[in-house]
């Protein structure tokens, strides 16, 4: 805490703070909780949309989906943990993001992981990347929450500040809607849950503000255990208790866990609260006030009851063997007071905590470097066989079964197209509708154009929405910046957040909620500005069968839809992957054709439902992959760019009987298209270069088993 | 030589699997169980004929690979042949 | 009348829902009972789902299996009723001792979640009745503790029984190491002891072409039509 | 009274967790790994005055719930405060 912000919390008591006071404001105004650098930026943001019901400010958004259905969506980071313990800090993301979805009363049915590493020719990589999967594997998998996909890219920017985010989406119909609201006077707050230790002691919240050096070593006496058998129970539990009407309000406990949900739930409420911490249930008996009001500990929940419903909500959760405890009432007044052993250890506004927490405009400046990195002209791809055999290998390009595999992706039934497309696609039960989700980043083309390179990101994301017969309804955004003190860093923030706005606006998406990472660098380098966004998108009727992409057959054609032309190799995956650059200026979206080729996506999907997105790696990579996915070979003509990458485009293998259909299709949504190639035979055709299928596939396979053994 | 290697979760780290365990033994009728905590050990089988050489190699794999020092820690013991 | 079938939730159960939905497409009357729950009176067969009860610690299926409801499991295995345990049900029959064997961590240590073949070995089961003899299905396997083992004389006797009834196959039915996913003794995915079947892929997965093989329901079939007692 | 209880795979019965870890030192470059076994502790804190006694009912927790005799071996201590 500077000293200013020392200063304004005498200010607002009239006194000096107490030790445990001054802990809860050092914790809630930390970049982490507080947002103090960013908040003045992501107002810019568009939220609004009939659909939108929660929009950002809450535990998660939630938006309308019809027929009385609502779904909940959240994302978050966890990068700081998952460097320090990969296992532990990725296991206890999944676990954070999942009580974001329940606080809203929903149940949480789908997570997806878009993560960063460093090159896997590292052992030290390998290791992050390995524990961080085995860690959303172990958790979610355990909690029976299916991971339904996510993405991954490498890049020596990361090797030393991984980026793990994860996101979640809920479901729920309205009437479970709860908010995180302390209201009603002589209302009890119920603790529910792990018991409370000294997990992470300004852990999350200190890690994610700060940057890392030599002495991280001695931040790792906080990292935090996950239990998804606990945290399981409490879904259960928490999921009667709404069923049953039986909570005013409910609050997840995360960064600064009592301090944090005390204050908020009460604020939200315009009310007060006693909490006894002598109430609190504690694994370790030796704790300090400021401890236990600080600490981590995962797996608990804080839920407002009316008094007559008290006995009612402990048989719930005796019955789902999950500890509960009166900490706390509702009062009138706004005034947050803490009892320990007799004594007042704080006492406080409640909503100072949050409210008045500090704001900053800091500096920006745009990157000096940006002129001569604008100016390069990207070297031109050599032999296209070569190429192709280069870009299959590559480990984000290649196969990510190794990953998706570890994750149980099927549990609930729902999922219909899983992990390995465009999005994966979610059926909801008992009615006509589906839901897609696809996650986004492309961390070097933002450095190269923070405001183009994000932009392209969500019209990517609508677009693997849409080629799987989704209409994009929402996004979150998770955006994991280098040192916010920066003004080069603030800069691209900026930058970012003017971009996603920009293609919101011309996409009509509402952005329903996200998280901000700041301080990502090591020994003073910073991450490439790497934001990561997730669309939401509905499909009613859902198409039966679901489009997907390995399901070309000999003789289907080949059809690129969308603008041809104006393909690019600026941050591209060629650069990154052969020439080992990064370089140009990526184009700007062009949100005319974008919306309609998304449109004319949705509608396809259902006509001839075998598509795929052209992004990373062009339209070879793209064909190659529907080609080695469907066991047969693909031809490309002579002419066609097939390296660029380039916004706004998609394959469609179309069998001659739907050429009419399609076509017809095609033209009433004004999407411009042309037949580029074929498929069949046994070898993938690009120009006069030739590559066996089947080397193809055994390279693509083994892009990253051969490198994790 | 055969070196045995037991590894603990470091004080103060949760061990939900010991919490659980120790609810099992209790549910079962063993009220005189407390705390119940959980670790791994690892026997090796090791060529050499030092045994304060045994030790500082398997100390050095320990680091490396065996443990993970973050949330463990670790006790090595070489019974001699 | 439809015949009752206990679906049994234990604190960690995670596939309940699944399974109470894929034997509803069977006009099963299928209901949830509560791990807490000492009888199973008025079912005329019980299922122990998937999932990770009590977190899988310790063992998996260790705690579980002294949860009150497995005395009324005992006693369906005593009289004559079926029981099914798939993935994490099979492990706490096992645990149980209502199965031979017991499953360990899968020989690569990674949780494995994907479509996998399975032959059909033995038709005389709970599980296997309505399928046919080297029949192949395509079923999702979905496990880290998915590795059958049991001493040698244990498998004999097992395979002399006609105990050993779902062996892991490619898909034109070759039972081989390339085939096992997982490590499991002589490529056993699931076995079956008197009127009591365990298995680790997901038949109620593999319920509905949408979802990419309805090859589960033939187990499932198997499972009901042995629900008429003259059945067993 | 503390007791340590420390449960081993019966021979015969696969380690996959063994193998790996002895294949990784070995990838690691300590080729003077040969055998290894992995094992689990429990440690339980058991009120009680009678070593003799706190062990008889440890071995029956062990037979009832913390090993599982169909694949693993288990050997108690019992470590007098
Ligand atoms: N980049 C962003 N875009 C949109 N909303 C954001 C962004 N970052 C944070 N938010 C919103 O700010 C609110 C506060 O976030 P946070 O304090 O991280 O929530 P929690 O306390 O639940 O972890 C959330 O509603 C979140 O969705
Ligand atoms: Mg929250």
């Amino acid at each position: 805490m500077t000293d200013e912000e020392y200063d304004h919390v005498v200010e607002i008591l009239d006194r000096p703070p107490l030790d445990a006071e001054l802990a809860m404001y050092s914790v809630m105004w930390s970049e982490h909780c507080s947002y103090k650098s960013s908040r003045v930026h992501l107002r810019r943001f568009p939220s609004d949309a009939p659909w939108v019901v929660v929009g950002p400010g809450e535990n998660a958004g939630v938006v309308d989906l019809g027929d009385g259905w609502l779904a909940a969506l959240r994302i978050e980071s966890h990068n700081h943990p998952s460097f320090v313990e990969p296992y532990q800090g990725a296991a206890t993301g999944v676990g954070g993001i999942l009580r974001d979805i329940l606080t809203m009363g929903a149940r949480p049915i789908a997570v997806w992981d878009p993560l960063r590493f460093g090159p896997l020719d590292e052992a030290h990589n390998r290791y992050l990347f390995d524990g961080v999967v085995k860690g959303i594997a172990g958790y979610g998998n355990a909690v029976g929450v299916p991971t339904l996909g996510g993405e991954v890219e490498f890049d020596d920017c990361y090797a030393g500040n991984p980026l793990v985010n994860v996101m979640c989406l809920g479901l729920m119909k309205r009437e479970q809607l709860v908010l995180s609201e302390a209201k009603g006077e002589g209302n009890l707050a119920v603790l529910l849950g792990n018991a409370t230790g000294r997990d992470g002691i300004g852990g999350a919240s200190i890690l994610a503000s700060a940057s890392f050096d030599e002495d991280s070593g001695a931040k790792r006496p906080s990292v935090q255990v996950g239990d998804p058998f606990e945290e399981k129970k409490l879904i259960e539990a928490c999921l009667e208790l709404y069923a049953r009407g039986l909570v005013v309000g409910i609050q997840d406990l995360g960064a600064a866990g009592i301090a944090c949900a005390t204050s908020e739930t009460a604020a939200n409420g315009g009310m007060g609260m006693d909490v006894d911490l002598d109430a609190v249930h504690l694994r370790e008996h030796d704790m300090t006030a400021g401890e236990m009001l600080m600490s981590e500990s995962q797996e608990r929940m804080l839920a407002i009851v009316e008094p007559r419903d008290l006995d009612t909500v402990l048989d719930v959760a005796r019955r789902w063997d999950v500890e509960a405890a009166v900490i706390g009432t509702v009062v009138p007044g706004g005034t947050l007071t803490i009892d320990h052993r007799g004594e007042t250890v704080a006492e406080i506004p409640a909503a100072s905590l949050s409210e008045d927490a500090p704001l900053y405009r800091r500096p920006l400046e745009r990157p000096a470097d940006l002129d001569a990195l604008w100016a390069a002209q990207p070297a031109e791809p050599g032999d296209p066989a070569a190429t192709l055999l280069r870009l299959l290998d590559d480990p984000a390009l290649g196969d990510r079964s190794w990953i998706s595999e570890q994750y149980d992706h099927m549990l609930f039934l729902n999922t219909v197209v899983e992990p390995g497309h465009d999005a994966s696609l979610l059926r909801i039960k008992g009615t006509e509708k589906a839901l897609a989700v696809s996650t986004d980043g492309n961390g070097r083309r933002c450095r190269l154009d923070p405001r183009r390179g994000s932009a392209l990101l969500v019209w990517e994301a609508a677009l693997n929405v849409a080629v799987t017969g989704a209409r994009p309804i929402a996004v979150v955004d998770n955006l994991n910046f280098g040192n916010p003190e920066k003004p080069a860093v603030m800069w691209q923030f900026s930058e970012t957040v003017d971009g996603m706005s920009e293609a919101c606006r011309d996409l009509g998406l509402p952005v329903v909620g996200g998280n901000v990472s700041f301080y990502n660098e090591t020994d003073g380098v910073d991450i490439h500005p790497t934001p990561v966004v997730g669309v939401l998108g509905l499909a009613e009727p859902y198409p039966d069968p679901p489009p997907r992409l390995d399901r070309a057959a000999d003789g289907m054609a080949l059809w690129l839809v969308g603008p041809e032309g104006d393909a690019d190799l600026a941050g591209s995956a060629h650069q990154r992957v052969v020439d080992d650059r990064l370089e140009g200026r990526p184009q700007a979206p062009d949100p005319d054709a974008g919306r309609t080729v998304v449109e004319s996506a949705v509608v396809l999907a259902d006509v001839c439902p075998v598509l795929h997105d052209v992004s990373a790696g062009g339209i070879a990579v793209a064909a190659a992959e529907m080609a080695i996915r469907s066991g047969v070979g693909v031809q490309v003509d002579p002419g066609v760019d097939l390296f660029g990458e380039g916004p706004h485009r998609y394959l469609v293998a179309v069998p001659d009987g739907l050429a009419h259909d399609a076509t017809t299709a095609l033209g009433a949504s004004g999407a411009p298209h042309r037949e580029i190639g074929r498929f069949g035979g046994d070898e993938i055709v690009l120009d006069t270069a030739t590559v066996p299928l089947a080397e193809a596939t055994r390279v693509w396979r083994n892009a990253i088993p051969r490198r994790m053994g | 030589m055969r070196v045995r290697v037991e590894i603990t979760r470091r004080e103060g780290i949760s061990d939900p699997e010991g919490t659980t365990v120790a609810r099992g033994l209790r549910d079962l009728g063993y009220d005189e169980v407390g705390d119940v905590s959980m670790g791994r050990t690892i026997h090796l089988e090791v060529t050499g004929d030092d045994p304060g050489a045994v030790r500082a190699r398997v100390d050095e794999m320990c680091r490396r690979l065996l443990a993970n020092p973050v949330i463990e820690d670790y006790e090595i013991t070489v019974e001699e042949a | 009348m439809t015949p009752r079938v206990a679906v049994v939730v234990f604190p960690g159960t995670n596939c309940e829902h699944d399974v109470v939905h894929a034997l509803g497409l069977l006009g099963v009357d299928a209901r949830l009972v509560f791990h807490k729950e000492t009888s199973l009176d008025g079912y005329a067969g019980v299922v122990l789902p998937g999932g990770f009860a009590h977190g899988d610690y310790l063992r998996t299926g260790a705690i579980a299996r002294f949860s009150p409801v497995m005395a009324g499991v005992a006693r369906f295995a005593e009289i004559g009723r079926p029981v099914l345990g798939i993935c994490n049900g099979f492990q706490i029959l096992c645990e149980a001792g209502l199965l031979p064997g017991a499953l360990v961590e899968n020989r690569d240590l990674r949780f494995v979640c994907r479509p996998v073949h399975v032959r059909v070995e033995d038709t005389g089961s709970v599980l296997t009745r309505a399928a046919s003899a080297g029949q192949v299905l395509r079923i999702p396997l979905n496990s880290y503790e998915g590795n059958y083992v049991a001493d040698e004389a244990d498998l004999d006797e097992l395979e002399r029984t006609g105990g050993v009834v779902l062996r892991y196959s490619d898909p034109s039915g070759t039972v081989d190491d390339a085939a096992n996913p997982n490590g499991a003794a002589r490529n056993i995915a699931g076995v079956a002891r008197g009127s009591v079947a365990g298995l680790m892929p997901h038949p109620e997965r593999a319920v509905e072409p949408i979802l990419g093989s309805d090859d589960g329901r033939i187990l499932l079939e198997s499972f009901v039509d042995s629900l008429t007692p003259s059945r067993v």
